[in-house]
């Protein structure tokens, strides 16, 4: 488990290195972006992570863990795990975002429904966290987990749906805001792949770096939980 | 080089730098202390 | 199911009737959400009859978790929740019963601030049908929501602050779906009600679903 | 209804979690139907966690366990419907009267709600009493009101924690004429007591817990109506 933890280290800071190195300065800038445009190479990487991936997968280890047949406290840990990494990516998709909105609309915030939806579902797994942080029996607590990040995962839809709705008759999504990720081609578009690939790599190593904390810290638990048995028939023979 | 640009950039790496660190140092700690319960 | 659905839903009723803490804490915590709004905005008609719509709504979601808390209150801890698990109700009854007594007080609850909306803020419906048929819906998603969430935030000094973080986000399409649904009806012959009716369905049916499904091991904790 | 050589209770190494700590550590218990058992042992040694294991709502962490012919931790949930559980606080409604809050359990039950007035009656809440709400009733009328509530129920395992704690003289004896009548009905009893006096006399076997385990057992002061009784 350590090796295949440091080489998904070492090739996620590398991946991520070459990202940076091609996105700030091999790539060309854009037509009439300019230079703004280098973020294209950071912001729909960390959205697709946070989104897709990091509450897909919770959603998915959630749903394992709830399965009779493949409960496993494991799947319990996975899950905990991808949330609290993808909220890390949700706050970076978020402050990305509106660095790339300031120049372009003026403001550091617009109510634009992507950025809304993902603020939404930040705050909804934040609720996954404070819930998680309730004092209880670790299967209790991991069945109210997994019920609370399926809800979640249900609620993305309806959230978009209600979003966009809500957004497009707002102030219209097409007039005002361009499209955040411009038509491109060449280099550039082989970078946007890299960088999906790297922070995917990066999302992955994180997970499992936090999960094997979860796990030791369970395992230390068990080698207690003999030792507190002793303890505690200690206990009753000295009284 | 965009200020804006440069910005996005640091807050992104540096953020998700200082969140690897802290993970690799929870770890050692973790690991430290699962060893440290099995061997005493 | 329906018949632990009545029974829970009458022991309910009955424990509010006695101790009315719906009808002298959250509703009179409703109304002066209202005039709190109108203080903060302001009184200028026009103004206010405008932002009528999302301040109804406000002033719903924020009674709902209220009540919500109330209705949790009821289940207990310790001693109560031991003797009702013993009793092999079955868990969708309990949930059904306890979202039928919460929806009772909601739809009253928000007949009220309707009336308080329609008074205080001017505002003149013109399509009652799609405002009626918006309030029903969003107060069976709200319910649902509310008594899931209420569940999962478990025991009662955690509960108070976990619910509103909890449910809040989750219920935010509703506030969209609600204002959205109540400006229609009040702007005339806009026909986009029937859009939001749709989204405020498929949250009532997908949590009442998911209620149905989950309250079982959620109350196994 | 279970056969009468398999007893009614049968524990092997039982042990309890709450969160990481070993409530039960290893309990051994074997008591047959019809029979009074009283737990002694001081704060803290597990005697309610034993009985929440009993009435199954604490799951069963290691070990094996039956109960009233359901297995432990399998099918804890179909255990629940026969057991009768009595703790300090009654765990009732205390917004509704006691004749409301029995005829809720009782529907639940899927039993006669008419049950609940003669029940009530037997354990002496009429009149006023009847019709205050819970909330204000004496720890002692509650309890009652627990009482009628488990003499309604009729459950084949009653389960009573300190059934005599701050009771006065003709409550404690309700307490222990109400138990001997179930246990002479069939019904199994476990209760734990902090008053060995009272609880001795009523008990066929007298257990004492300390530290998770079952430290000693000796029968108790009680003539099983079956003639045995071996003196230790």
């Amino acid at each position: 488990m350590r090796r295949t933890l440091t080489i998904l280290g070492v090739a996620s800071v590398a991946l991520v290195a070459l990202d940076v190195i091609l996105g700030l300065w091999v790539t060309p800038p854009d037509a009439d972006q300019g230079e703004l445009v280098r973020l294209v190479y950071l912001h729909p990487a960390l959205a697709w992570v946070a989104l897709y991936l990091a509450f897909g997968m919770a959603a998915l280890c959630a749903v394992l863990y709830l399965w009779p047949r493949t409960r496993s406290m494991r799947f319990d840990r996975l899950s905990a795990s991808a949330v609290e990494v993808g909220v890390v990516f949700i706050g970076l998709t978020l402050i990305t975002g509106s660095i790339w909105g300031r120049p372009t609309w003026g403001v550091w915030w617009t109510w634009d429904a992507r950025l809304t939806s993902t603020a939404l579902l930040g705050v909804l797994f934040l609720g996954y966290l404070a819930l998680r942080r309730v004092p209880a029996d670790p299967e209790v607590r991991a069945r109210r987990c997994a019920i609370a990040a399926i809800f979640a995962a249900v609620d993305v839809p309806i959230v978009h749906f209600s979003v966009v709705w809500w957004q497009t008759l707002h102030q219209g999504a097409t007039v005002l805001n361009p499209n955040l990720t411009p038509t491109i081609h060449g280099l550039m578009a082989w970078t946007l792949l890299l960088s999906f690939i790297a922070f995917t790599t990066l999302f992955a190593w994180m997970v499992l770096m936090r999960f094997q904390i979860e796990e030791l810290r369970e395992s230390g638990e068990d080698v207690e939980l003999t030792r507190a048995l002793e303890a505690r028939r200690a206990e009753g023979v000295a009284s | 080089m965009n200020a804006y640009v440069a910005a996005g950039y640091v807050i992104s790496l540096g953020t998700l730098g200082a969140y690897g660190f802290s993970l690799a140092i929870r770890l050692h700690r973790a690991s430290k202390r699962g060893r440290r319960e099995v061997s005493s | 199911m329906w018949r632990d659905a009545v029974l829970i839903a009458g022991r309910d009723l009955r424990i509010e009737a006695r101790s009315r803490v719906a009808l002298w804490q959250v509703l009179p915590f409703a109304v002066l959400t209202l005039l709190l709004f109108a203080f903060a905005l302001g009184p200028r008609p026009g103004l206010l009859a405008q932002s009528a719509p999302g301040l109804f709504w406000l002033a719903v979601l924020f009674s709902s978790v209220l009540a919500a808390q109330r209705s949790m209150a009821i289940e207990g801890s310790g001693a109560t929740r031991d003797s009702v698990r013993l009793l092999g109700l079955d868990p969708a009854g309990v949930f059904l019963g306890k979202v039928l007594a919460l929806l009772a007080e909601m739809v009253a609850l928000e007949a009220v601030l309707l009336g308080g909306v329609v008074l205080l803020f001017h505002v003149t419906v013109t399509s009652w049908g799609v405002l009626i048929g918006a309030c029903l819906l969003a107060a069976v998603g709200l319910c649902t929501a509310n008594v899931l969430y209420g569940s999962l935030a478990g025991e009662a000094r955690m509960r108070a602050t976990l619910l509103p973080v909890l449910v809040l986000p989750v219920v935010a399409p509703v506030l969209i779906a609600g204002s959205k649904a109540f400006s229609a009806s009040v702007a005339p012959g806009s026909g986009s009600g029937a859009r939001w009716l749709g989204i405020l369905v498929v949250f009532a049916v997908v949590y009442s679903a998911m209620g149905v499904a989950l309250y079982g091991p959620l109350e196994e904790s | 209804m279970t056969n009468p050589m398999a007893p009614a209770i049968y524990l092997r190494s039982a042990v309890a979690l709450a969160g990481r700590f070993p409530v039960l550590a290893g309990v051994d218990l074997d008591l047959d139907e019809g029979s009074v058992c009283v737990v002694l042992g001081a704060n803290g040694a597990g005697k309610t966690s034993l009985l929440r294991l009993l009435a199954g709502l604490v799951p069963l962490a290691s070990g094996e366990g039956a109960v009233l012919d359901c297995s432990l931790p399998g099918q804890a949930r179909d255990l629940r419907q026969h057991v009768g559980l009595l703790g300090h606080d009654v765990g009732l409604y205390d917004d509704l009267r006691p004749a409301e809050n029995l005829r809720f359990v009782l529907k639940a039950s899927r039993l006669d709600p008419g049950l609940s007035d003669d029940a009530l009656a037997r354990v002496g809440i009429t009149g006023r009493t009847a019709s205050t709400p819970l909330g204000q009733l004496s720890a002692g009328q509650r309890r009652r009101v627990g009482l009628a509530l488990l003499l309604a129920r009729r459950p084949r395992l009653w389960l009573l924690d300190e059934p005599h704690a701050s009771l006065d003289e003709p409550t404690r004896d309700l307490v222990s004429e109400l138990t001997e009548e179930a246990a002479r009905g069939g019904a199994t009893v476990v209760a734990t007591s902090h008053e060995p006096d009272l609880a001795i006399p009523m008990a066929d076997t007298v257990v004492t817990m300390s530290g998770g385990i079952i430290a000693t057992r000796a029968p108790g002061g009680r003539r099983g109506d079956r003639g045995w009784s071996d003196v230790a």
